[in-house]
């Protein structure tokens, strides 16, 4: 932990209307860390990946990336930067294909020809098992299929910290296991992640570190044995 | 790189096209041909914007206003030849292109729209008041006697709007292609995770907006020659717009080749009607045909085709 | 000069009202539905011809003939919300086709007035549509001031309907949350209809002002293109309060720079406006 | 007036996933059942399949009210809150940019409740006296708490007999969860309502629960005939917390 940080959140506060979704959070992030971002429904977790992946600019307080204030910086800025997200609800450039959709952060990122591009769309989805359909139009997709898609794009963004904001939420037992099994060979390559998820099973297996949220606050922040045994944690969970 | 099939073809037809007017007598062709040209290119400019990002101009009738306009008051002020004042044109126009867009496109998409329709309005009232070009009443422009390789100047204007249509169909065809129209295709599909993918979508819809104000303007720019008589209300008709919205939509708006497809149709069913019936019953056929296209076959002739032969399914 | 500046104020005043009576049906359909009805200036130009017909041929009263038409352009308005709903907004596709739609409407009501009426201006006459009352130093011709007063009146009438009634109150809240309008009971595709239709209706009884106020071509709705939605937005995008005020600041304006710098510079004004308008506070002066 | 709701069998989804598998549940007449489980287990689906917003793959739904069977699947929620069903939504889902006053009158659209819109606008003031001091505040601009209110209050203004609530607890902090938990027992005894709740904050869900279903994976799990039987399961921690 004694590198300089990949990410630093400092003090961010977001609001909507009356609603305050966020209410000063500090979070970092080392370099290839895995952490999970658990917190129940509505406690912020979207909100404050919005706010470091820029479709939402903080009200307050300040996001860093590798030492860098990228507070009010636009989403494609950042992007290119080296923070890489997936969404929540899948949201595939329905017109294009796979390898096309793919590409697109491939060519807006990075700088390779249209050879290289090629190769390193295939290489993304060989490593998200997609590879067989590297030609079928994106709208054509099953759930599962969408998510490792929406993985593979992020991945192309070539980050240095990967948000992964609910890829298993609605998959069955096994592709859960198949989508953690891509998220370790991600951090192999030294990607740090944060992870959002609800699949308690998954979020506390993969991840070094955990941080909880409820409220639009940070209640928690530890090793997951430490998480599971945090009695504010329960209480968040499963009330008083 | 290689050359492909594109190129060879485009300059077969600027060639087969200045050969034609060596040897077809009949100036109506010409007269015609012009026109459905010219809608090839209004409608491939419009689609740059509203085909390939999703964003609806209803302006075109003010870029190609603004051409025409160029060319009457730099013809008249300065005795500028047409192929020297064109490109000016096409600065203005993209420039007026590039304003409305950066007041208007980091809002919702449709204040573009909205404004592009007022544009219209605001330019043929200024136009109306300017006495220099003529003001409401119009003005005349003399063509030129002669000029060079062609026997008269209408052939001429054929062979300008053909090379000027196959340029516009290249650009068009040269942007779907590259980097910069994957983009454009990103924004369309789902603006928010364009951004989020790295790309720089105003920056993108600025290209857009200006590149496609600049080719309108262009085609606009020897409108007074073609004429020889211009006044507000015919360069600024409302047929413009409906014709570069509805060639498009009715060809398929997401290839480059669709609005030509589109605009090689209504253009020429135009031409052969206005000869056979009245140009109001004509102009009604247009926007009927325009909303039944996008009530009914919303991918248009592209889209139906397609279709047809199944293409977008799963691969096994 | 102060005999200028106060009749430019007044006639502004009563230009504004005219133009709130021209704008309350696309701050319903625009501001409060999302829909983006361009061609509402155009459904005005065919009331106002509608209304020269009623005139002309049945004798009756533009205003009466006006309101009169209103039932009919209310289900021409259903007729087309349908079309529209099951066309595009079902399928999420408003903002290239839907929109093209809507122009392609606008462009084939003008065609149809200029094959059966010409491109000539038609106007009506009516007994009082001469006259003029004076207060003061200030004229108030007719003309202006019944438009003036049947806008207030029409807006007023939108206002208590949509604020006093279970229907009205659900137009204003189906675009701000389609399903937990259902969860009141409440079908959003009706309510959307009645909305679109009301819309229309106010273009009847608009187009009979429009003509009263002076002769009327078919192409002639294109002019208040830019006007009604610069109004729509400064007024805050569905607000019936807001559309008045927002329409008699434009009315002012317009009327001050006709009566000192001239006429033909008016429809730049509207123009400035809405890129102002935009530019500056696309929430609105009167955002709620 | 007795209406109770009872579902057998229910499978659901969106699209390829299959979120609900052969779900069976019933709430009876004044009862207050709640619904446990983590995100993501379907206790949203659920709610959503008996209000109509999503319609269920196969199984069945009824509502029986003084002896009437009523099927509920394939209706649209505007008929079923027509019923007498009324829903308090997931993320509240108010009118951002209507009054208070606004958003309470809406929830008296319902034909059946429209006459005695008044009554229970007073009503719905007195058991939240803060909307009273708040009334014509813009909905969207008031603070996560205040919005649950709103959201409750105005499925009260239908005039229900059954009541379903989907997580109450999301966004707000502990203390207001336990007074909002509070008040929702308060208005079901009120009112005689019956109560369906789905709700992740177990402790604060079970103090007002006559029985409860804990969801699990998209099946029930366990079943639990009194609060208490819920209290000492075993499961429920490590349902929760995955230890």
């Amino acid at each position: 932990m004694n590198q300089p940080p990949v990410l630093d959140v400092v003090g961010v506060v977001k609001r909507f209307g009356g609603f305050t979704a966020l209410d000063g959070i500090n979070l970092t992030v080392a370099p290839s860390e895995r952490l999970g971002l658990i917190g129940p429904n509505g406690s912020g977790k979207t909100t404050l990946i919005s706010c470091i992946s820029g479709s939402l600019i903080a009200d307050d307080g300040q996001v860093r990336f590798q030492g860098q204030d990228i507070t009010k910086l636009t989403p494609h800025r950042r992007t290119g930067l080296g923070i890489g997200r997936s969404f929540q609800i899948p949201r595939p450039f329905g017109s294009m294909t796979v390898a096309e959709n793919v590409a697109i952060p491939l060519e807006y990122v990075g700088q390779g020809s249209r050879k290289e591009i090629a190769s390193e769309a295939r290489d993304i989805l060989g490593l998200m098992r997609l590879d067989h359909l590297a030609d079928t139009d994106a709208r054509a997709l099953n759930q599962i299929e969408l998510r490792k898609l929406e993985l593979a794009r992020a991945m192309a963004c070539h980050p240095k910290l990967l948000i992964s904001d609910e890829a298993m939420a609605g998959l069955s037992g096994n592709e859960v296991d198949e989508i953690l099994e891509i998220l370790l060979a991600v951090n192999q390559r030294g990607v740090a992640i944060i992870m959002i998820e609800h699949i308690m099973r998954a979020v506390m297996g993969f991840s070094e570190r955990i941080v909880v949220l409820d409220a639009g606050k940070k209640i928690a922040d530890g090793a997951p044995e430490e998480i599971m045994r945090n009695p504010d944690v329960e209480r968040a969970y499963l009330g008083e | 790189m290689r050359i492909g099939w594109f190129y060879p073809i485009a300059l077969l037809l600027v060639l087969g096209g200045a050969f034609a007017t060596k040897h077809v007598d009949s100036n109506f062709v010409f007269y015609a041909g012009y026109v459905v040209l010219q809608f090839i290119v209004l409608a491939t400019a419009w689609n740059i914007l509203g085909g390939f990002t999703g964003y609806v101009n209803f302006g075109t009738a003010a870029f190609f206003a603004v051409g025409a306009y160029t060319t009457i008051a730099l013809n008249k002020a300065l005795g500028l030849p047409l192929l020297a004042i064109m490109p000016i044109a096409g600065i203005i126009a993209g420039l007026i292109g590039l304003a409305a867009g950066y007041f208007t496109l980091r809002l919702k998409g449709v204040f573009f729209s909205i404004a592009t329709l007022a544009l219209a309005v605001v330019l043929e009232t200024a136009v109306a008041n300017w006495g220099y070009v003529g003001g409401a009443s119009g003005s005349y422009v003399i063509p030129p006697a002669e000029v060079p390789f062609f026997d008269n100047y209408i052939e001429g204007l054929f062979s300008l709007m053909l090379l000027l249509a196959v340029v516009a169909v290249g650009i068009a065809r040269y942007i779907a292609l590259s980097k910069i129209g994957r983009g454009f295709a990103a924004i369309r599909d789902d603006e928010v995770a364009a951004e989020c993918m790295g790309v720089p979508t105003l920056r993108l819809k600025l290209i857009a907006t200006t590149l496609s104000g600049a080719l309108m303007g262009i085609a606009g720019a020897p409108y007074p020659f073609y004429v020889t008589y211009v006044e507000p209300t015919s360069a600024f008709s409302l047929t413009y717009a409906v014709n570069s919205i509805a060639m498009p939509l009715i060809g398929g708006t997401t290839t480059w080749f669709g609005p030509v497809i589109g605009a090689v149709l209504l253009g020429s069913l135009q031409q052969w009607a206005t000869v056979t019936i009245s140009s109001e019953l004509n102009l009604l056929i247009v926007g009927v045909t325009l909303v039944a296209f996008v009530v009914l076959a919303p991918q248009g002739l592209v889209g139906l085709a397609r279709k047809l032969f199944g293409r977008g399914g799963r691969t096994p | 000069m102060l005999d200028l500046f106060l009749n430019a104020i007044a006639a502004g005043i009563l230009l504004g009202g005219f133009y709130a009576a021209m704008t309350v049906g696309l701050t319903i359909s625009f501001g409060q539905l999302d829909i983006v009805n361009i061609a509402h200036p155009a459904f005005i130009v065919l009331g106002s011809f509608c209304t020269f017909v009623l005139h002309e041929h049945a004798g009756l009263d533009p205003l009466l003939a006006g309101v009169l038409l209103a039932p009919a352009f209310f289900c021409i308005g259903i007729g087309v919300y349908s079309v529209y709903y099951g066309s595009f907004e079902r399928r999420g596709d408003e903002s290239l086709r839907g929109l093209a739609f809507f122009f392609g409407i606008m462009f084939i009501l003008e065609v149809l007035l200029i094959m059966t009426f010409g491109v000539d201006y038609r106007l009506v006459e009516t007994s009082y549509i001469g006259e003029s009352i004076k207060i003061g130093v200030i004229g108030l011709p007719f003309r202006m001031l019944v438009p003036f007063l049947a806008a207030l009146a029409m807006a007023g009438g939108i206002y208590l309907y949509l604020s006093k009634t279970f229907t009205g109150r659900a137009i204003l809240a189906v675009a701000q949350d389609r399903l937990a309008l259902q969860l009141m009971g409440a079908d959003p595709v009706r309510t959307k209809q009645i909305a679109f239709g009301i819309g229309l209706g106010t273009a009847a009884v608009a187009g009979s002002l429009l003509i009263m106020l002076g002769p009327v071509e078919p192409s002639v709705g294109r002019l208040y293109i830019g006007r009604i939605f610069a109004i729509v937005v400064l007024g805050g995008m569905g607000s019936i309060g807001g559309t008045i005020v927002a329409a008699i600041i434009l009315g002012v304006v317009e009327s001050m720079v006709a009566t000192f710098y001239g006429p033909s510079w008016s429809p730049a004004v509207a123009f400035g406006f809405l890129l102002m308008t935009l530019a500056i506070r696309p929430s609105g002066l009167f955002g709620r | 007036m007795a209406s109770r709701i009872v579902a057998e069998n229910l499978s659901a989804g969106y699209g390829a996933v299959q979120v609900l598998h052969e779900v069976s549940l019933r709430v009876e007449s004044g009862e207050t059942v709640v619904l446990l489980g983590t995100n993501g287990n379907g206790k949203s689906t659920l709610i959503k399949c008996l209000t109509g917003i999503i319609q269920p793959t196969s199984g069945s739904i009824y509502l029986e009210r003084d002896g009437e069977r009523i099927n509920l699947a394939g209706r649209s929620p505007q008929e079923i809150v027509n019923l007498g069903v009324a829903l308090v939504p997931e993320g509240r889902r108010l009118f951002p940019k209507l009054t208070v006053t606004e958003n309470l009158e809406l929830g008296a659209f319902r034909p059946a409740a429209r006459e005695r819109l008044k009554d229970n606008l007073a009503f719905c003031f007195e058991a939240f006296p803060r909307l009273a001091e708040r009334r014509h505040q813009m909905a969207g601009s008031m603070s996560g708490g205040e919005q649950q209110m709103v959201a409750v209050a105005r499925a009260m203004m239908s005039d229900p007999q059954v009541l379903l609530i989907d997580e109450p607890s999301v966004g707000l902090a502990p203390i207001l969860v336990s007074r909002m938990i509070e008040k929702i027992k308060e208005l079901h005894d009120h009112r005689a309502l019956t109560v369906l709740m789905a709700e992740q904050n177990f402790n604060q869900a079970i103090k007002i629960a006559d029985r409860g279903y804990i969801i699990v994976h998209g099946e029930i799990a366990f079943e639990g005939e009194s609060a208490d039987a819920l209290k000492n399961n075993e499961m429920v921690k490590q349902l929760y917390l995955g230890a």
